[in-house]
């Protein structure tokens, strides 16, 4: 698909309302709102909202831990994203799961296990079903680097290439593994060189640049559902804060941390959109408090619904009533 | 009626799935152009072409986790792990994937698969061709059988791929050929989760399953010669249990004997003896005796796997003994 | 003495036995530069540098293969599995792999090999962060223990790091930091399989382990004021039991309930209850009973979670039912 | 190392043994004189015979399950290669395990486990182990292309290439895995470059050609004991008979299987000592003879050797006394 004007305008729109939800979401689990732990996934918003952007609907999502912006960006109320984040009765997974275990069944993304590259095979096997039913669908799944050194990834996608499937592999290089740097990861010269050892093309590219992510996934999609099989796209990016919201990240050089947010993927985004005068400040300014207001509506609902009954952890273990 | 060994039985069942539901597919190592290396798949390939029978590469999560997948996307995949040994690659697919993904989507997902394992001894198949491993599935969300007999093998295969729930199905490779049965021409289903009595009787109940089931029958008989009526149940369903018919034999009887190939410590025997002693305790008049594999890897040699296994003889002196408790 | 809390003996333990033995290593993920997501190996690879002290990719499976031959080949490798939820992917390298090969060489080889595993709920962490899987490891060749102390947690991770044989170490996260005692200055073992009496009684014998052992000791606490003194053991080695002083405390109590995390079915509680109805039948007064997690997966939400674990009332209530029985 | 006509000449030595052994044992099989099955590797002895023979005595071998050659060459007497197959108790590992179960813990061959490509990690402990010790030491594991879809590969082969470790994955690509061939095991274009994605060389060579096999061995034992790191070396085979000897491979065509007959190993050798006057018949005929004699007096102690008794069973499942 190419981008309209308005598509862009609805990127910026995405990518800042994935921004803001993140940013406090961030602040509330460190005000002590909600359970268990918080992982932001601020600065890699591009290689979330962009590729899911350029889906179809009921395109299946695999995602990994990191993946709020797939989320708001297939168009989950952000009701039910906070929802889920709080571990409400309301949240998709019925409060059953951890937070940022981000996914939605009615909007085809999985609720996912959070053993790391457990929804590679998954989102192929899926793809197996696209083929098998002559559907016009493709299935794409996100993961960390960290996840590529896994066994799941290289059966996963080694399988993928023989059928050449309509599956496309986004992994989101931000340099880390919790606090493992990329050097003890791994001696490959990058990601997506992976690639060659499953016959199917690997691109890297700059994932705080949304037209580089936009380019290098049309083509990957459009060679997927045209039935020329997988790619695997590897996007470099960052994290800014912690592994989760209760590390500090002293592993990391701050240097590093500083010269990534120069790099920030949004700024880098508006001025181009400003460039092209598709955005202005009063537009932008319209949008943010849009967001804003958004934002504030979805977590006073959020709080105010109620948690599940202790008893819903008995519901759901057979889809059989055995 | 139609007579057929185990493996024809499961291979009929696998056809007729397959001609009644196109979305029935079949994945696993060899399982096409070979027909499977038990050729449970045998003429499968031929029918049904290669989107539906697909021989995957050696990689056991892999196939467990597409499977997965294409569950989710209205396929029913019947994986095969070729020897169940072989199934431990697939745990973390099985266990944390499969078992979970129907809860952990609050209801909105299911996972309708099967996965059919070859298990068990007898067969001069060594450690990794020979375990039965079904006391590691013990596990909230998976359903676990394994059909003893031809009838049950094709009704409960049926049963497995019709069910909305990943089920794992433990075929014996011992019996694959060597034991055979009318089954009917027309259309059945062995439901899950209910286990039979293979053989009435009133003084002790034998639980068991797959070959042990045999030398729990044969056991039984020699038993007869000595007065003593063993009941004998057949579980069908590992996991989770048929308490109701267990309760009921047991109850009746007030004497139990667990009977299986797996390591004692561990086992499923484990599991019904605990039910017994928590849910059944008053109406116990003996221990309750298990009579399982060895506390060690399964062994090669004859010599050594021959003492591994529960035998008859070590049937008929455990139920004795029970049965003069 | 010092007191130390519970990770506190652990880190101790990792300092004190690679400062002994240079053969020891330490490897998993986020274990070098981080110290480890609990603080567990913090301060080591500072002072033993980056050849003994290794920050692992993600991938569980090699963790374990590469420990067996790292024991292989003269090391003592102390794997950390950062939560014991993620030894699924390992599950493999361990059943089929380590607990075998000692045995499969015909005792010429040894696998001197430990793994850290942080397990348990009670902190929020949800399915794949709470998860109690002891059960699965009920394999011939492998030593599972579980301290439920400082001072424990300390002799057993030496034991283990000493032990010629591959070792899985389930160390609580809810008592890393909620449990402090003195431990001698001065090096000490605590035996594997030997559990330990944590408490005397003399009316009912409660089994349990971890933090399920806090909330037993309180529930024995609660009985007392009620006139029944519990006995209370703390299993410490969860396979291959202690089976005797299992026996020695129940045959004297002549009750027992068994409480643990892991669900009901397929438990350990399991295997306990049915080496009492097996072996300590006619000792038993009442029904055996088990208070362990449900037969669900294990929720995130604290509503569900906390009616998900065995609480000290339940526990109450079933030794209650278990002394009026 | 350099190989001197000796060396040469031991080589062909070896090659025969392996080969008249196979092939009496698949025999000797079919005539039901040992139970269980049997996997001839005939037609690939050069891929195990030349890189054990290049090996020191002490370095580690992981093999997978058709490393005959790897037992005799690394000097096992064929007694006990012998009793192996037959499971007796004189056996390496005590009849406990499968015939072909090719092992020796005394002769540093692990007896393995027969899982496809579960004794690839542990290879790579082993070099860990070496590398922590400063031993002058290597581990070589073997395995089929068909184990290279594993994920046991993935994880250890990336790991062995972070540090560097003096390990050499030996890949017998016989291109086939039982029945399964290679276009639906992976869409690579060959093995070898499954290397890429692990940061250290990969190369292919003529399996069937001792001394290419021999080139690339010397290469990358060189390099790797000398701290450069591991290396993957496809040799491409066949095997001339089924997966197993119960197996009739009716999946292979007949020509291609002929076609591979002509590319024997031992015979090109052959040739090769001829022309360059190492080898004569007169030599050939007493090797021939020697190995005849050797081969007979082996069967006939294993026939002879006695069976495990029933308790072994329960030996040696602890080191510890528990
Ligand atoms: C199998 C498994 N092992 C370990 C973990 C713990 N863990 C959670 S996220 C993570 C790091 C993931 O790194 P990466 O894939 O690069 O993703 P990132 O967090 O950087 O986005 C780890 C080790 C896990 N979830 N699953
Ligand atoms: C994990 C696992 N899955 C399946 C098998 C059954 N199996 C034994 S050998 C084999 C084929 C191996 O192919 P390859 O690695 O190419 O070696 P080859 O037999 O061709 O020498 C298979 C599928 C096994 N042993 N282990
Ligand atoms: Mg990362
Ligand atoms: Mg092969």
């Amino acid at each position: 698909m190419e981008l309209t004007r308005e598509d862009l305008e609805r990127l910026y729109d995405l990518l800042l309302l994935t921004r803001t939800l993140d940013d406090r979401l961030r602040r509330l689990f460190r005000q002590g709102r909600f359970e268990g732990t918080y992982f932001s996934a601020i600065g890699q918003e591009a290689t979330t909202v962009v590729p899911t952007y350029l889906l179809k609907k009921d395109d299946f999502i695999g995602p990994a831990h990191r993946e709020i912006g797939a989320m708001i960006t297939r168009g989950v109320p952000i009701r039910e994203v906070v929802c889920q984040v709080y571990a409400r009765k309301e949240s998709p997974d019925g409060g059953k799961m951890h937070p940022c275990t981000f996914g939605h069944p009615r909007y085809h993304i999985l609720v996912p296990a959070t053993l790391m590259a457990m929804q590679i095979p998954v989102a192929v096997g899926v793809a197996l079903g696209y083929r098998n039913h002559r559907r016009d669908n493709l299935a794409v799944t996100f993961f960390g680097e960290g996840a590529t050194c896994k066994g799941d990834f290289h059966e996963a996608l080694n399988f993928a290439g023989v059928h050449k499937l309509p599956v496309v592999f986004i992994c989101q290089n931000n340099f880390y593994a919790e606090s493992v740097p990329l050097r003890l990861q791994t001696a490959a010269e990058d990601i997506s060189v992976r690639a060659v050892a499953y016959g199917f093309p690997g691109v890297s590219v700059d994932g705080n640049d949304v037209l580089k992510v936009y380019e290098a996934c049309r083509e990957a999609f459009q060679r997927a559902r045209s039935g020329g099989g997988p790619t695997l796209i590897e996007c470099t990016t960052y994290r800014w804060y912690g592994h989760s919201d209760i590390d500090l990240a002293p592993y990391r050089p701050q240097e590093e941390v500083e010269a990534w947010k120069k790099k920030d993927p949004i700024p880098r985004f508006k001025r181009y959109l400003f460039e092209e005068g598709i955005l202005t400040e009063e537009k932008e300014a319209e949008i943010i408090r849009r967001i804003a207001a958004e934002i504030d509506e979805a977590i006073d609902y959020a709080e105010n619904s109620p948690r599940p009954d202790p008893e819903d952890v008995l519901k759901d273990v057979y889809a059989t009533a055995l | 009626m139609k007579e057929v060994t185990y493996i024809q039985a499961i291979n009929d069942a696998l056809h007729e799935e397959m001609e009644r539901d196109p979305s029935v597919i079949i994945l696993g190592e060899d399982v096409g152009i070979y027909g499977g290396v038990f050729k449970a798949t045998y003429g499968l390939l031929e029918k049904f072409g290669e989107e539906r029978v697909i021989d995957t590469p050696i990689a056991e999560s892999m196939i467990i986790g597409v499977s997965v997948g294409a569950a989710l996307s209205g396929l029913r995949p019947v994986a095969e792990i070729q020897f169940a040994d072989f199934i431990s690659p697939a745990f973390d697919q099985l266990v944390q994937q499969a078992a979970k993904l129907h809860w952990r989507n609050n209801g909105a997902l299911n996972v309708p698969m099967t996965v059919r394992c070859p298990y068990g001894g007898g067969v001069g198949g060594g450690v990794y061709h020979s375990q039965s491993v079904e006391a590691w599935f013990q596990i909230p969300g998976l359903i676990v059988v394994s059909p003893s007999t031809p009838y049950d093998a094709k009704g409960l295969l049926k049963a497995a791929i019709r069910c909305e729930d990943p089920v794992l199905y433990f075929e014996h490779k011992k019996l694959y050929r060597s034991i055979k049965e009318e089954v009917p021409e027309e259309e059945y289903i062995v439901p899950i989760r209910k286990a039979r009595i293979a053989r009435k009787g009133k003084d002790v109940t034998l639980i068991s399953f797959g070959l042990m089931l045999y030398r729990s029958l044969e056991a039984a008989l020699k038993l007869a010669e000595e007065g003593i009526e063993a009941e004998v149940i057949d579980l069908r369903t590992l996991y989770p249990m048929d308490k109701e018919t267990i309760f009921d034999s047991v109850g009746r009887t007030r004497r139990a004997v667990v009977i299986h190939e797996a390591p004692k410590m561990g086992g499923i025997g484990g599991e019904i003896a605990a039910m017994l002693a928590e849910e059944l305790f008053w109406k116990l008049d003996a221990p309750v005796k298990r009579i399982a594999g060895l506390d060690t890897p399964f062994p090669f040699a004859p010599t050594m796997e021959n003492y591994y296994l529960p035998s008859t003889e070590k049937i008929v002196q455990g139920v004795r003994e029970t049965c003069e408790a």
